[in-house]
Parts: structure tokens; C-alpha cells; sequence
């Protein structure tokens, strides 16, 4: 999908930890919203659809996109909230102009409550078997962590690290939720969760707000002359109840990534993606992601990681944005990485240079309400206008 | 964060009065009788039952019964006390720090998510040496049943 | 670029109350699934599908993402799965999803499933209280009941609507629904007993009110070229659009739906219709409390404000009328939550494709629309217009 | 079909608190209502006064910052008297209303009351579209729209 819809500008606000923020959900989407309109010069009524990323099991609010949908210029628009990952919100706006139904999209989210996580991850389970066992999302993230360290005999240090290059990156993104060098010995040094992950190694839950203004071809020339173009996009889901290996072999990843990298005409991904965003709310899936997306083979992220590649000035930087460690927003965590990539693709990112950066691959899912059973992925191929 | 604010708190409060249809209402009647009812789907076997077969959604063959006893495919070790949707009157959860474990009762294409205790020890490290992926587990049934997941108290290992 | 989209299968499971509900969620779902594809036919299966469009609302299912934890979405084959949740428009909002995503070429064949949403709920109307905006609106207590009370005791007031008007156009529904087979509540309840059944809030009687219903309604798009493969009788989607209002009371005059009236203003100009009396031949509207449907008939366009109550006395939108309007029994008698809402869209193609059972079957219907309503205070509309 | 005999039902609840902090124009309004004033706030876009105070215009999508101290009083834009009891909802008969504050350009719900009936049924002819109400205060004002307890008629 080459040059037809673009992300032509975005809006965000400085993330920080729960009930923190001082706005309500409206207020915080209003911010966002309005900031994304009036970088390009444009007005609410140049709007044509607004979509909407957010749960009422997080809202506290049955139908919560009634608060979010006027924030983001919904007033007298048409309007959707999909409840699924931000990818899928994209996708939508991506279909609605496709279709020529409208020239200007905003797509929003934001995070302003605090609640009982646990309470909350545990009531997406089944009621019959999961529910009353009390799974939550943070026992689903120890449960994977298991599988991954015991399958290639990583050594505990190696979550300690992918950790620690998170928060050195978090450290020195003004929009991240945690700015800590946090060191591996810290690290180390915090207490058991879920074993075997560590307290520090799993991402506290962020409150902010993020927005994007998404253009047709024509639209997006109008408005910018630094689109980021949209060029695939790749949704799947996995199933609720499955063998161990259908639960944990993240076959919905690789194929996701593979419609995206087919629609966006990309052969080689190692050769031609010049840094990610991954959805990773405990460090170490970050490495289990990078595998099943296919940038190396199973179990050897970790050399990636311990080369340095993968860090700030590494040759393939992932989660420069200090990743879900650093920034764990359940409704906007998304939005919030496409908007770091396509701050990345502009090179916007102060002490950080990706300047001949070109295409950038963003992996949203809502793996955050729960990473074993039922995860949605999505991938989203981005690639810097001429 | 400006000073004019104000913190404001309020509830998500519903009830609920959810139908388990006959294929994990058998299930669940066969945890009462301390049996583990299972069935054959599109010639595939599930412990516990599937209601429909998720490819070609036709309903289940035939029944199927068990003892129980299964393997570890994963796990991990609960540090946290899970504070869930109350499901039974009392909480019959176990203990932090207690083990959540992936078992794969018999020859099932479905695994079962559970509590596996019978370690004697309660430090973390410990119990992570003492289970081996792949060891056999069986249940432990509760003395009191109510027809719920939680008659089965927790799988112990198979010594 | 052009490319046209078209319904090409219907699928409902039976109705029953929420209480006597024996099925397990996952089952209603996947019996919806099967009907559809049994609907199609030529070996129609999940692989055959891109994408499923899931419309409920979380809090009535009595589990949060109810499509996760549902492996009869396509989840084993690790389709694309959205969870669409507009409220009472999530099933008019799913089937705009479906039809863009056909529309635009990312995808060939969708399913849009309404589904059996209510079936967990113990008191609908304290779920519904929870939709109230916390801290502002939510202490009141109002439930959608008592929404829907200030709309018509407003509209009572300002035209002089009579206890007869709400009540005759009740009577309508109740006495379709005695003839169709996928309704709740087929009690064929006259005006007579409509007006002695108990108040319930201001100025609406316990059967101008719908149900709480079980049962899931989907339907299955494609596009041009596939549907031409899987159907002889596809109807064609002409347009389809929504309107979003404030969350709280905000501008309301609450003596019309004002929303939906500059929504079909803007959907009719996408379909070329130019006078609805004339252009349509069916409608099926949203009407879980009876009412609604002559605030959508002024909104719509049938007649001026204030005379929709003689549109029914006419029998100007009964069966054999001018424009025939909801002969389904609509949500008065079946209203399972968001299958509602899809079951509008349903109802008018089974219209459309000539396959009404019940002796219901609209002649030679060419163009039909199809309205949802939700959130907060009516927050959102949704107005599709189908065509043969 | 589905032998029905095994169906069991499952009963449960869900009982979770959710906390937030609310900006400025919220706070300044209910700390209005402490101080037994009902403030509005005046868009600058569209000159549109907003009752209750609103962080934006819907209409314009700007943010409003201009204050505006209104009489009190209202008027029922519409009401609904509720007469049948509702798990987790307020006892009947209750009276519940759209009230607009004098020229606002938006209405807010609020508990009508004061309203001396021996029958039910009456507060359906005694309560008037168009009606004026005045608020009645709680005795202990924390910052909440219940710190109005409900509006009654003015000349009640």
C-alpha cells in the first residue's frame, strides 16, 4: 500500500504514574486532540471520523467512549471505538478513507483512573475455569517468562538486562512514564512477582493521553510536507483455550507481521526495518517478540540484545521509547508507540539521532488485560515520506 | 499537577447469572463426583469438554471420563495474593507464595490452568528447582464440592 | 474507486428470555456463525473469512472483552478479530466496520456478529445506570428506561401525544411479532392491555418496553465479485453512517431525535434518496421503547413533527402500508442487547432478499434502511440504506 | 439438542473502585456547589453558557475559561416519574429531570423533589414541563453534585 494514507500529525502528553495526571479522561483527549489539529492547522470541523481506543473495564464507565468520542471531535461526526489494540483502531481509519468515506481521521486514546489491576485483568477470564483460579495478566507474563527461560536456558541476568536497556532509553524520553536508570543490580535485587519475573522487570501502569491524525494522499500533501505514510498493516487473533503450545508459540505474531511486511512490499525485514516499537508490558517479551516477528532466530535475541543492537545507536533499535517497562498505558500503550515511531521517523527525539531512518515497524496487542489465551496482535508497517 | 483538582472515587457494581450449558455443566457435575469429564471433538480430545468444535463449530461426539492425572507444560510461582472477582463465598485460593500451574490432563489438546501445591518448602527458588516441565500431577480433591473448578483443591505431584 | 459491498447471509438463533437462558455464551455465538454460513451455503467456512466484526457490551456479557475468551470468532485460524462496542449502536457501528473493510479492499468476506449480550444480566437496568456519566449524571439513578422517559414525556408535551399514540404504535410490533419466529415475545398484546399494563417510568407502560432477551443475530458481507460466487439474491449496501452527540444531557431538546435527523439528511445524499415516503419501501427501526419509533419517523423524514401518531393511525407503516415499518416486531419484542441492533440490518436484507417468514414478506421491496440507537441519553445513531 | 438437565448457573458480582482526579473546571464547579453557588462557564468561540461547567466546548473543541455565576434557578426541560423499584437504583416514586440553568445553552439531570403528593400518580400532573426550581442544599457540602440534595418548584 504505497503512499495512500498517512499519519500527518499527533498529539501527546507527558506520561506519569496512576490518578496522576490531574484530568479526567475528556480533559487529557481534549489535550491531545486539540495539539495533533493545531500542529497542521486544522480545525474540528475538518474532521470526518473519529475512533476511539479504550475499555469500559478500564473507564469505570459502561459505553466509556461517550466520554472520549466529543473530546476527540466526535460532536455531530461519526464516530466507533474499537476495543481491541491501537492497530485495529488505525486499521479502521485506514478502511473508512480507502473506502472514500472521509479525507481526516483523529484516532485517540488516554489512560486518567487508577484501579486494582489485578481485579481488572482477572475479570477478562472465563468464569468458569480461569476466572476462579484468579488469573490475572501480571501470572500470565511469569507464565511465559517461564517457558521462554527454561526453552533456551536464558539466564535469569538476561531479563535483568533487557530491563535495564529499557530504562536507559525511558530515561531520556520526556514522554515516558518512568525516567530511572534503574541498573541490572537493581534490578536483580527486586522481589519475585510472578517467578520468574521481578518487580522491576514488569511495567507499572502508566495514565496519559495520545492522538493521531490520519490523511488521505491528497489530505495528508495538503497538511504536511513530513507525512509518515501508512504502507501495511497486519490483525490477528489467537484462541481462548489451547494446548500449552498453542497458547505460547505466538503463531498470531508471525503472521500478523507477515501480512503487514506483504501488503507494505517488504522481502527482507532485517534489511529494511530501521527500528520498532513492540508492545512489551514485562521486559522479557521483547526478546520473545523480536523472534516471532522474525528479525532473528528462536532463543537469540539475547545476542542481539547483549551486542547492543538493539539499543540507543545500535543498528537496530527496538523500544527507543523505553518500551512497556517504562511506559504501560492499558488504553493508549498502542497509540503511544506509534507515536513514539513516528516521532522517531522525524527524528524529533532530543539526544537521540535516527535520522536516516526510514521505516519503522510498530506491534500493538492487548496482551496487557491478559498475555496467555485470547491476545490480539496487530503490526503496522510506517515508512517516512519523500 | 495544579493544585486546583479534586480527587473524586466511584464503583463498578453488577451482578451476574451466567447458563453453563449441558457440555461444562457435565463437567462441572463430574467435578461434584470427583471425576474429570472430558469429549471427543472433530476427533480431537479435550479435558475439560469443548462445547463446539472452534473450526467447524459442530457440536462434540462423545463423553468422555478421567481420573485426572495429567503433566506440567508451564508454570509459575504466585508471589502476589490474587485479589479476583469473588466467584465462591469463601476464598479458597492458597497461600502466597503458591504455584500456578499448565496441565495437560491425559492425552487432551486443551490444557487446564491451576493450583499445584505439595512442596514442602515456601521459598521461591526452591519450588522452582522442584518442578521439572513435564512431571505428573494429579488432583486433590476438596472435601466440601459445589460443582465449580475449585472442587479440585490442587494438583500434586505424582511421586 | 467503486467497489461495491453485499449482504450475502443472515444468520439468527432462537430467542428466549435472559433468565431461561440454558445455552453457554460461546454456544449462542457459534450457533449464529453456523446459521450464517448454513444461510450462504457452497461450503462456506471460517477459512473462507478475513475478518469478524464482534458487537456486544462488556458489562452485560459479566466478562470484560467478551470476544477473547469466544473461540468461534475464527481465533483458532488466528483471523482478524475487532471488538466494536458503541453501546446500543454497536451493531449499526460493526456493520459499517464490515462494510469499510470490504469496501476498501483490505478485505473480501466479514462477518458482523451481534451478540446474545444480555444473557448474564440479573437487573438490565443497573448496567445500563453504569453507561450514566459517573460523578455528574450516575448518582440519580437513571437507567435507560428512565432516558427514554424524558424524551417522550418532552415530545408528549410539545405535541400533545396521547397514552393511545405510544400504545397503538406498541401494538403494532406485538402484533408482528406473533408472526415471527426468531421473536422474544410473540404475546400479540393489544392497545387495550398496553395501556392497563403497569407504569413504569413516566409516560411509558411495562409493554412499551422491551424485553430482556438471549439470542445472537450476524451477518456475512462480501464483495462484488465474491458475492456474486456465494448468492443469487446479495443486497447491495448503499451507504451507512453515524452521528456522535455529547456524553451528558449537554444540547439535547429532547422533543426529537435532532441527531439522527441531520444523520439522514447526509446518508440519504450518499444514497440518492430525495423524499424517504417515496424512495423507501421498508424500514426497520430502533424501538426498545415504543415511542422511539414516531420520534425516528419525524426524524427520518416520513411526515412533519408532531404527525407521526397519524402515520400509524393510517396504517401508513403497517404491513400492505406506504412504507412498512419494523414488521419484525423490532426491539420491543426481542432485545438480547446488541443483537438488537444487528437484527435492524438483518431484518430489512431478509426483507430486500424476498425471504420473510410469517406471512410478513414486504412485495417487491427495492431500497431499505435500517436504524440503531445507544449510548448515554441516545448519544450515537447509526443509518444504513441497503437496495436490490 | 441440548440435554438442559446439566445446565448449572453460575452467580457472581463484580465490585471494583476506580479513582481519578479531575482538572480545574470540574474542581472550580463542584467547589461551587460548596459554597451552595451553581458556576457555569462561558465558550469563547461560540458564547454558548455551559451548565454544568465544562473543560471544552463539545461544539467548538476549545477550551473554556471564562466564569459565569448563574441565578440557581432552572427550568424542567422534560422529566420522568420512575414508580417501579430497580436492583441497586433509588426507591420509587422518585422524580428525575433535564433542568437548564437560566440562559445555558446545555441542561444537566438532577432529582426533582419537594413535590407533596398522596398518590403517586399525582406527581405526573403536578410536575410541569417549563416549571422554575430552585435548589435545596445539603446540610454537609463536600464538593459533589449532591451537595444539591434536589430541585423543588420556586414557590414550593
Amino acid at each position: 500500500m504505497k503512499n495512500k494514507v498517512a499519519i500527518v500529525s499527533c498529539g501527546i502528553i507527558k506520561y506519569e504514574g496512576q490518578n496522576e495526571l490531574g484530568m479526567w479522561n475528556d480533559e487529557a483527549t481534549f489535550k491531545v486532540s486539540k495539539m495533533a489539529l493545531d500542529n497542521v492547522g486544522a480545525e474540528k470541523d475538518d474532521l470526518d471520523f473519529v475512533v476511539i481506543s479504550t475499555m469500559d473495564g478500564l473507564d469505570g464507565i459502561t459505553i466509556s467512549n461517550g466520554l472520549l468520542a466529543p473530546a476527540a471531535g466526535a460532536y455531530n461526526k461519526s464516530s466507533v471505538r474499537i476495543e481491541t489494540t491501537g492497530v485495529h483502531c488505525i486499521f479502521s481509519a485506514v478502511a473508512d478513507i480507502l473506502s472514500g468515506n472521509s479525507n481526516l481521521v483523529m484516532v485517540a486514546s488516554s489512560d486518567t483512573l487508577e484501579m486494582d489491576f489485578g481485579y481488572v485483568t482477572n475479570f477478562n477470564q472465563d468464569v468458569y475455569f480461569r476466572g476462579p483460579v484468579g488469573f490475572n495478566a501480571s501470572q500470565s507474563y511469569g507464565m511465559l517468562a517461564m517457558d521462554y527461560l527454561k526453552k533456551h536456558n536464558i539466564d535469569e541476568k538476561d531479563y535483568a538486562r533487557i530491563a535495564n536497556k529499557n530504562y536507559l532509553a525511558g530515561a531520556v524520553n520526556p514522554y515516558a512514564h518512568i525516567n530511572k536508570k534503574y541498573s541490572t543490580e537493581e534490578i536483580m535485587a527486586s522481589p519475585y512477582v510472578n517467578w520468574p519475573l521481578r518487580s522491576l522487570e514488569i511495567g507499572k501502569i502508566s495514565n496519559g493521553a495520545v492522538a493521531c491524525l490520519i490523511a488521505s494522499e491528497e489530505k495528508a500533501k495538503e497538511l504536511t510536507d513530513n507525512p509518515v505514510w501508512i504502507s501495511g498493516i497486519g490483525l490477528t487473533s489467537s484462541q481462548y483455550l489451547g494446548s500449552w503450545k498453542e497458547l505460547s508459540d505466538m503463531k498470531a505474531i508471525k503472521k500478523a507481521c507477515k501480512k503487514a511486511s506483504d501488503m507494505a512490499g517488504i522481502k527482507d525485514l532485517k534489511k529494511e526495518i530501521d527500528l520498532m516499537e513492540i508492545t512489551a508490558p514485562f521486559a522479557p517479551f521483547e526478546l520473545i517478540a523480536m523472534e516471532s516477528l522474525g528479525f532473528c532466530e528462536e532463543g537469540k535475541a539475547v545476542d542481539m540484545l547483549n551486542n547492543g543492537d538493539t539499543s540507543i545507536g545500535g543498528t537496530l533499535p527496538v523500544n527507543l521509547s523505553g518500551g512497556g517497562l517504562c511506559t504501560n498505558a492499558p488504553n493508549s500503550g498502542g497509540l503511544f508507540r506509534v507515536v513514539q515511531a513516528v516521532k522517531q521517523l522525524n527524528n524529533e527525539l532530543d539526544g537521540v539521532n535516527t535520522e536516516n531512518m526510514e521505516k519503522a515497524l510498530v506491534h500493538d496487542s492487548d496482551m496487557f488485560i491478559g498475555a496467555v489465551g485470547g491476545v490480539s496482535h496487530g503490526v503496522l508497517m510506517l515508512e517516512k515520506g519523500e | 499537577m495544579s493544585n486546583n483538582v479534586i480527587k473524586k472515587e466511584w464503583r463498578f457494581n453488577f451482578d451476574f447469572s451466567v447458563a453453563s450449558g449441558e457440555t461444562y455443566g457435565r463437567f462441572f457435575k463430574g467435578l461434584n463426583d470427583k471425576k474429570i469429564i472430558g469429549n471427543i471433538c472433530n476427533n480431537r480430545t479435550f479435558y475439560p469438554p469443548k462445547p463446539f468444535c472452534d473450526k467447524t463449530l459442530k457440536p462434540p461426539d462423545a463423553w468422555l471420563e478421567c481420573d485426572g492425572a495429567g503433566i506440567v507444560e508451564a508454570f509459575t510461582i504466585c508471589c502476589e495474593k490474587s485479589n479476583g472477582v469473588k466467584f465462591s463465598k469463601t476464598d479458597k485460593k492458597p497461600d502466597v507464595p503458591y504455584v500456578l500451574g499448565v496441565i495437560k490432563i491425559k492425552d487432551s489438546e486443551h490444557c487446564i490452568i491451576h493450583f499445584i501445591s505439595g512442596f514442602e518448602t515456601k521459598d521461591v527458588s526452591e519450588i522452582a528447582d522442584k518442578i521439572e516441565i513435564g512431571m505428573k500431577v494429579k488432583p486433590v480433591w476438596a472435601t466440601k464440592r459445589e460443582g465449580e473448578i475449585l472442587d479440585i483443591e490442587y494438583f500434586e505431584p505424582v511421586i | 474507486m467503486d467497489r461495491k459491498v453485499a449482504v450475502v447471509g443472515v444468520g439468527n438463533t432462537s430467542y428466549t428470555s435472559a433468565k431461561r437462558e440454558t445455552r453457554e455464551r460461546t454456544e449462542v455465538s457459534a450457533d449464529c456463525i453456523k446459521a450464517g454460513f448454513d444461510f450462504v451455503g457452497k461450503g462456506l467456512s471460517m477459512d473462507d473469512v478475513d475478518s469478524i466484526f464482534y458487537a456486544s457490551v462488556d458489562a452485560f456479557e459479566g466478562v470484560q472483552r467478551p470476544d477473547r475468551s469466544m473461540d468461534c470468532l475464527g481465533q483458532s485460524l488466528n483471523k482478524a478479530t475487532f471488538f466494536v462496542h458503541t453501546g446500543g449502536t454497536a451493531g449499526g457501528s460493526a456493520f459499517k466496520e464490515a462494510y469499510h473493510s470490504v469496501k476498501s479492499g483490505l478485505c473480501d468476506i466479514v462477518i458482523a456478529l451481534g451478540a446474545s449480550t444480555t444473557s448474564a444480566t440479573v437487573e438490565a437496568q443497573q448496567i445500563l445506570n453504569s453507561a450514566s456519566p459517573p460523578l455528574i449524571e450516575k448518582p440519580f439513578g437513571a437507567g435507560a428506561i428512565h432516558m427514554a422517559g424524558y424524551y417522550l414525556m418532552r415530545y408528549k408535551a410539545d405535541y400533545n401525544i396521547t397514552a393511545e399514540d405510544f400504545a397503538m404504535v406498541a401494538a403494532k410490533s406485538h402484533k408482528h411479532a406473533v408472526n415471527n419466529p426468531y421473536a422474544h415475545i410473540r404475546k400479540g398484546f393489544t392497545v387495550e392491555e398496553i395501556l392497563a399494563s403497569p407504569m413504569v417510568c413516566s409516560p411509558i407502560h411495562l409493554y412499551e418496553i422491551c424485553p430482556v432477551s438471549a439470542g445472537a443475530t450476524c451477518v456475512i458481507m462480501a464483495s462484488e465479485e465474491k458475492a456474486k460466487e456465494l448468492s443469487d439474491t446479495p443486497v447491495w449496501i448503499k451507504a451507512i453512517d453515524s452521528i456522535s452527540n455529547t456524553f451528558l444531557a449537554g444540547y439535547r431538546p429532547f422533543t426529537s431525535f435532532y441527531k439522527l435527523e441531520i444523520l439522514a439528511k447526509r446518508v440519504y445524499e450518499k444514497a440518492g434518496i430525495k423524499n424517504p415516503l417515496e424512495d423507501i419501501d421498508y424500514a426497520e427501526l430502533f424501538n426498545p421503547f415504543a415511542g422511539f419509533e414516531l420520534l425516528e419517523y419525524e426524524a427520518l423524514g416520513f411526515c412533519d413533527k408532531g404527525d407521526a401518531p397519524k402515520l400509524v393511525r393510517d396504517g401508513i407503516t403497517d404491513y400492505g402500508g406506504k412504507l412498512p415499518c419494523t414488521l419484525s416486531g423490532g426491539t420491543l419484542c426481542t432485545n438480547s442487547g446488541i443483537s438488537a441492533s444487528m437484527s435492524r440490518h438483518a431484518e430489512t436484507v431478509l426483507q430486500l432478499m424476498g425471504k420473510v417468514e410469517g406471512g410478513r414478506q414486504v412485495k417487491n421491496a427495492k431500497t431499505g434502511i435500517a436504524h440503531s440507537w445507544g449510548g448515554n441519553m441516545g448519544q450515537f445513531h447509526t443509518l444504513c440504506v441497503l437496495s436490490v | 439438542m441440548q440435554d438442559i438437565s446439566y445446565n448449572k448457573r453460575f452467580e457472581y458480582n463484580w465490585d471494583v473502585p476506580f479513582k481519578v482526579t479531575l482538572g480545574e473546571s470540574y474542581f472550580r464547579f463542584l467547589d461551587g456547589l460548596k459554597n451552595k453557588k451553581i458556576l457555569g462557564n462561558i465558550c469563547p468561540k461560540c458564547n454558548g453558557l455551559h451548565v454544568p461547567a465544562r473543560p471544552f466546548c463539545d461544539k467548538c473543541l476549545v477550551e473554556i475559561t471564562k466564569w459565569y455565576e448563574t441565578s440557581g434557578i432552572v427550568t424542567i426541560e422534560s422529566f420522568s416519574v420512575t414508580y417501579v423499584k430497580f436492583l441497586g437504583l433509588p426507591d420509587p416514586p422518585h422524580i428525575t429531570g433535564i433542568v437548564r440553568a437560566e440562559n445555558a445553552v446545555t441542561s444537566f439531570l438532577h432529582q426533582i423533589g419537594g413535590i407533596p403528593y398522596d398518590e403517586p400518580k399525582e406527581l405526573d400532573e403536578k410536575t410541569k414541563i417549563g416549571m422554575k426550581l430552585k435548589p435545596v442544599w445539603a446540610e454537609k457540602r463536600i464538593g459533589d453534585i449532591q451537595d444539591i440534595l434536589y430541585f423543588t418548584p420556586v414557590d414550593a
